[in-house]
């Protein structure tokens, strides 16, 4: 049987969810080697924009490849590179963000950014009926944080919760630490914060710790990492819940393109992965303890 | 003068082996690389060599390539610019804005791509003059200026896109795709434009009187002004330069991509003085090289193709990889001229 | 040529301060065409400073210059230039990576187009240089000549530029004797056609030789003005302001144990086979062409250049690797070229002083009142004319860095010195000093090697003379051996003496 | 010598009035941040100068300004590091893996924790040593050398932490917080390590050969040479000198949040290079003040400090302001140097 060449391209791990990410990608590509000694894979990591389509290229031109797997950096300077790998007759898997134009994929497996906002937003209302002040930490600038930042809004419109302010922690947790501790200066009462990500969120609890404020009730994070899920589970007060947005997403979206140039079953469409609220209720079933995030 | 002539030493001429093995450094690392890549190739089924593959690689160092020519005359004279990889955002953002604004009135496309390549010279020549009369006209250390350009010009971008993304207008943008992926077969317009910058560069720097105030006040800022040199002026010239094919860059790189976002260029400053170095220019000035600028453009663009035909190294450690190469194709140039 | 020819060039009462101190006080000086003017004067009396001003490098704080009768403020040099005012400076003023044909024509390019014309420029760099005797390739870089070569270059640039009035200062401080006549050749050939010339120099026999009219500074006063018919000693007492006699000091027959032994010392491409003994109260002079590889042979000795060979310091056999290594054993090397090997010229007196010698002064830190009373000491013993204590050193006049400079090399105690050129630059009243020093030296105990292109310096002073020639010795003098003839035809490779 | 008593000049009669004003550039542009800053907070109510936020601006200033002043004398010799950041970010996922792993053995948490510190500072002595190396021995422009290290590191951290975070046993890092949150009061350990380096630092470099050699390295490497320098080992020094530096900030930076991750540290070079120059350190060597370099550290951590004290700004502009402060605060300083 011929070999037939799968091309994975995702951003680098430059923040926490992006590491998890790119551990998914990692571990789904060397367990399908074994699985399908006929496939063979290549993992490019890129640092921006330009870099993915220049992986996609040399994809494309050194290694024929037959199927590509993107999480696309942003979606319009992708769309071309991707629709180009599709013309080609590769079969082509989507991760997360949507291309700019409708109908190039085999497969999107996606994410749901609006959604991520709009259950942390919800969340925070129904903490605090009677309304409240926030502060919101605010990721890399991206659109994929204007998405979120705008579903969160959405959601607190009218509810009496008032947003002190919103700086970039840059899903960073130094950053998002130093940002904390300058809110905590800033403003002598802070009801709640939203961190918007987990790796933010240890940032802010750290800050918050260090300052020994009480005022803080509690901090919603987000992304699901399982350090953060099992304080949830474990019933942290500060860490009431979590909103997930999987890493393990791309790993799915890799093993489905496997299954699909493999075998005959059919796995074109479109997955949508919502973000889902973690509450100790149900944080058992969101703990992975073998994950790295 | 009696008999000294005769006893006076001959015309010396310099032993020219020692020389050229230090210009031989770089296209021996060059050669290096392209045997690496080969052999890879030669293990798997991809296809290092192919008219496409080279094709894509020279098309993409283009950017970084015209503006570390611009970035080896700046080096060159003494200085330093850190901000080229955010101008370069910003220019990009500007073009699309100007050009989706202007899509509603002006009807005819070609028109409006020189609307766009205007807005990203003279902007590019703006940015560099700014960067250059700070340095000359308010004396201020260039890598200061430059740093601190460069945080606004990253800054103005990402307001510019409100945190997201700058897009071109769809029709625009299939308009001027050809202005990328365009030319006479594999020698697309960058690869072009890349070629015709670098032979320009070179005549310069090796030609003109320009190029030889660059490496003066590089070398000796006191001789160059008593001899007569405009040093504010060259200087000024240097960055207005490089503002300038910043400008070209971006009009090679917004038809790429169509888009701008505050990731944009980001390191392609690091990424333009490495080149510089590895090509064999001093860093603190004084000598400058740019065809040796553009060897250094194709090993670096060179080093990640490769890495993308194989996957015996871990994404994880490209950097590293990048790294050691970095290091080895300098010491290559280093270790000869050590014989000296 | 008469009065009734206005000058191309005069100061009148000029003053300049640097801060609050005054080094210029009413100079008064006129250049006529056809003519060479002299300016000599001690070091720190105002030489460089007055030409300066003359060539709008620096402006005058007073009094004013005059082009051609018609006063002119210089903003800058160009305009002088402009005018027809060209400078050789004291100190080179080349772009070390540049070629010889660029540094040339630095700033006057010739140019086809848009394009340079390097082959017209290269011919004409040839050409000139051909004219100095100096055979120096127009594609060399500055950077690998030797200092002569780069004073050659300097003069090649001046002389392209077709001036109406040439001020040089101090062109032959680092020329050997063959070049300066070389020089003074071209000197008379200006003047003959028109050229208006001012010169200064610490050598009074080349300023009675090629001045038509002398100016003598003394603290930046003019004190003497008149035709050049004195003689050398009237001169040299006009400068000082003493009667300077008895230039050399007595030499004494060298005593004392062999200090230090070389034996076939090769430093590649420049140095070859050199073997020699120096001993203890004695003064050893080498005599050379330039590119005979004297210095090379010395710095391969310190350490400084890769070289093989044995070295024996007091009897015991030695590895020397680095001037450190030299140091302990007690060998310490002046350098010839001051201001890129000798001092810092961005830092002050005091810390140029020590750097060589820092441990001494350091235990955990740097002990910096005993550096002062070091400074005190140097500027006593070394005459060093400061305008003010904490002048960065690059300030200096260039006489006074070289005193600085041998200070900083003294300060280091050591038993076996090597000086490169050791007048370079200085006055004839510091010179007497300077060579008193050496002898004082030689009579510690101490044993002294003098490498000197000054043919007279090496005869005056050193017990003993070898010759190199294209780095090997050639010849080896004593006593009433030394003499000039014998050392030109060594060094000229006419003959060989026994060593 | 006969009159030269009488020509002497006399003792220290410099013109303090100039120097002064370059002295304080630094000075009146930290000066003028922290008005700005209490301006700010009268207008909220913000406490700018309340004891705990100095306390934190302070303590989170002491990485980098740890760093700078290492980078103080590397500058001043005429070197450059471009490493630091990365090698930050390696050595605390060295430092975190080690004590996990010892975790389980070694009982006593004092004896976890002085292992720490000691791997800390031999990893960061090995990659000064490292640096050094490449750039005396094998001779390669310092930055080529450091822009391989630094890509180096990175990728080991994130090959380390599997492109995720490395994050200390949860026992651990609770022993170890008070390193980084303890002290006396707000005078925390971060703030007291800073003083104690930049004292001992500010003493090095005015008062010890080793701060006159960098100077006269940096200044003329020749003339250092020929006076007997060891050039080599004293530039080696520096390096190695960071390399412990960045060792020390990693111990007071792991017990902060207990983790490293492929963003640990990163651009905190280029922060501790501006923090240096700002200072009043020449970029290209030959003069270093270590008093100016934490002048800058605090210049660099006010700036960020005060935008977030205020809505005024859009945060997408922060990096605008920025830009413009750290331009501004070398005007400043520049200005007055003008005068002389
Ligand atoms: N830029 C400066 N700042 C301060 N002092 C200066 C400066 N330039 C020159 N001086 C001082 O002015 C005086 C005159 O110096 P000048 O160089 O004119 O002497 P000179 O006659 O050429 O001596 P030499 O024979 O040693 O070359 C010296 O004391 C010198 O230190
Ligand atoms: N074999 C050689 N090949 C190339 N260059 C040489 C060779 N020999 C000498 N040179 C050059 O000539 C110069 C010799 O000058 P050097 O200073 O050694 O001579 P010197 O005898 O000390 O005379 P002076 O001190 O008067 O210049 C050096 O700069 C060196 O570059
Ligand atoms: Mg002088
Ligand atoms: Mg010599």
């Amino acid at each position: 049987q011929e070999t037939q060449t799968v091309g994975v391209s995702i951003p680098a791990a430059t923040h926490g969810w992006a590491g998890g990410m790119n551990y998914f990608a990692q571990e789904a590509v060397d367990r399908l080697e074994e699985v399908y000694p006929q496939l063979d894979f290549v993992l490019a990591t890129a640092g921006d924009a330009a870099e993915q389509v220049s992986d996609i290229e040399d994809m494309l031109a050194t290694r024929n490849i037959d199927a590509l797997v993107v999480l696309p950096f942003e979606s319009d300077p992708l769309t071309g590179p991707v629709a180009a790998v599709a013309d080609s007759g590769a079969w082509v898997t989507v991760v997360d963000r949507g291309l700019s134009q409708e109908g190039i994929e085999d497969l999107y497996v996606a994410g749901d950014n609006p959604g991520f906002g709009r259950v942390s937003g919800e969340f925070m209302t129904s903490q605090m009926p009677d309304g409240g002040d926030i502060v919101v930490l605010r990721g890399i600038p991206t659109t994929i944080d204007n998405e979120r930042v705008e579903g969160f809004e959405e959601a607190i419109d009218g509810s009496g919760i008032n947003v002190l302010a919103m700086e970039h922690g840059n899903w960073n947790r130094d950053d998002s630490f130093t940002v904390m501790q300058d809110f905590l200066s800033r403003y002598p009462n802070i009801d709640a914060v939203w961190a918007s990500d987990d790796d933010m969120a240890i940032g802010v609890l750290a800050a918050i710790e260090a300052a020994g404020r009480d005022d803080v009730q509690f901090v919603l994070g987000g992304a699901g990492m399982k350090e953060m899920i099992a304080r949830t589970r474990d019933g942290d007060p500060m860490i009431p819940a979590n909103v997930t947005y999987p890493p393990a997403m791309i790993g799915t979206a890799i093993e489905l393109t496997a299954v699909g140039l493999t075998s005959s079953a059919p796995v074109s469409g479109e997955f949508t992965i919502g973000s889902v609220l973690i509450t100790p209720d149900n944080a058992e079933d969101y703990y992975f303890p073998d994950s790295p995030f | 003068m009696t008999g000294a002539a005769a006893t006076a030493p001959q015309r010396r001429d310099r032993s020219h082996s020692l020389l050229d093995l230090h210009v031989l450094g770089p296209i021996l690392a060059l050669a290096a690389l392209i045997l690496l890549g080969t052999g890879i190739s030669a293990t798997n089924e991809s296809t290092f060599l192919s008219a496409s593959n080279i094709s894509n690689v020279l098309s993409r160092s283009a950017f970084i390539g015209i503006i570390a020519v611009g970035m080896t005359f700046v080096i060159t004279a003494g200085g330093l610019d850190l901000s080229v990889g955010s101008m370069a955002a910003f220019i990009a953002g500007l073009v699309i804005l100007t050009m989706n604004s202007l899509a509603g009135t002006v009807e005819s496309v070609p028109m409006l791509v020189l609307v766009g390549m205007g807005a990203a010279l003279s902007a590019g020549l703006a940015a560099g003059a700014i960067n250059g009369f700070l340095v000359t006209n308010m004396r201020i250390e260039a890598f200061i200026v430059t740093l601190g350009t460069m945080g606004i010009y990253r800054s103005l971008v990402t307001w510019l896109a409100d945190g997201g993304t700058l897009s071109l207008d769809f029709t625009l943008r299939t308009a001027i795709r050809p202005i990328y992926f365009g030319g006479f077969g594999w020698l697309t317009w960058p690869i072009i434009v890349f070629a015709f910058v670098a032979v320009l560069g070179e005549l310069v720097m090796r030609r003109t009187a320009f190029g030889r105030y660059c490496a003066a006040i590089g070398s000796n800022e006191q001789v160059a002004r008593y001899s007569s040199v405009n040093v504010n002026r060259v200087r000024m010239a240097t960055y207005v330069l490089l503002g300038l094919l910043v400008g070209v860059a971006t009009i090679l790189y917004v038809p790429r991509l169509g888009s701008a976002s505050p990731t944009t260029g980001v390191l392609w400053e690091l990424e333009a003085i490495a080149a510089v170095i590895i090509g064999g220019t001093v860093l603190k000035g004084g000598f400058g090289r740019v065809w040796g600028t553009v060897i250094g453009v194709l090993i670096l663009s060179l080093i990640g193709n490769i890495l993308n035909l194989t996957d015996a190294v871990s994404p994880y450690l490209n950097g590293a990889i990048q790294g050691v190469i970095i290091i080895l194709a300098v010491v290559l140039q280093r270790e000869k001229k050590a014989g000296t | 040529m008469g009065d009734a020819v206005t000058a191309p060039l005069a100061l009148r009462d000029v003053d300049r301060h640097f801060g609050p101190v005054q080094v210029l006080h009413g100079i008064g000086v006129d250049l006529r065409a056809g003519e060479v003017h002299a300016l000599i004067g001690e070091n720190g009396a105002g030489k460089s400073t007055t030409m300066k001003i003359m060539c709008g490098f620096l402006v005058p704080t007073g009094g004013e210059v005059l082009v051609d009768g018609r006063t002119r403020r210089f903003a800058d040099q160009r305009e002088a230039e402009a005018a027809g005012i060209v400078m050789i400076h004291q100190e080179f003023n080349l772009a070390e990576p540049l070629t010889v044909e660029e540094n040339v024509f630095l700033g006057a390019e010739l140019r086809r187009g848009p394009l340079l014309d390097k082959r017209t420029m290269r011919e004409r760099t040839a050409e000139l240089l051909d004219r100095l005797d100096c055979r120096v390739p127009p594609t060399a870089r500055v950077r690998d000549l030797s200092n002569p070569d780069k004073q050659m270059v300097e003069i090649a640039k001046a002389l392209r530029q077709e001036a109406r009035v040439l001020v040089m200062d101090e062109p032959t401080a680092v020329l050997t004797t063959a070049e300066v006549d070389t020089l003074l050749e071209q000197v008379d050939r200006l003047r003959a056609a028109g050229t208006a010339i001012l010169f200064t120099s610490h050598k009074l026999g080349e300023v009675k030789q090629v001045a038509d009219r002398v100016t003598v500074l003394r603290d930046g006063r003019v004190v003497h003005r008149g035709p050049a018919d004195m003689s050398e000693h009237a001169m040299a007492n006009a400068m000082v302001g003493r009667d300077v006699s008895d230039l050399y000091p007595a030499k004494a027959a060298p005593r004392g144990e062999v200090a230090l032994r070389v034996e076939e010392l090769d430093v590649p491409d420049h140095a070859a086979d050199v073997s020699f003994e120096l001993r203890r109260g004695e003064v050893l002079g080498f005599a050379g062409l330039i590119g005979s590889g004297r210095t090379e042979a010395m710095e391969g000795l310190v350490g400084l250049r890769p070289h093989r060979g044995r070295i024996e310091v007091d009897g015991r056999s030695v590895t020397i690797r680095s001037p450190r290594d030299a140091m302990r054993v007690g060998m310490v090397y002046l350098t010839e070229d001051r201001k890129g090997r000798g001092l810092l010229l961005d830092k002050g007196m005091r810390e140029n002083l020590t750097l060589q010698s820092l441990p001494d002064f350091s235990g955990l830190t740097v002990d910096t009142a005993a550096e002062e009373r070091a400074l005190d000491d140097a500027i006593a013993r070394f005459d060093v004319r400061a305008p003010m204590r904490d002048v960065k050193v690059g300030n200096l006049s260039g006489g006074n860095q070289q005193k600085l400079l041998l200070a900083k090399t003294m300060l280091a105690d050591p038993e076996i010195v090597i000086i490169d050129e050791p007048t370079r630059g200085i006055d004839i009243g510091t010179k007497q000093q300077i060579y008193k020093l050496i002898r004082e030296l030689a009579d510690e105990g101490k044993a002294v090697i003098v490498v000197s292109s000054e043919m007279q310096e090496v005869i005056g002073l050193a017990t003993r003379v070898l010759v190199m020639r294209e780095g090997r010795i050639v010849g080896a003098l004593e006593g009433d051996q030394i003499d000039e003839e014998r050392i030109n035809g060594l060094q000229m490779g006419l003959g060989r003496a026994a060593a």
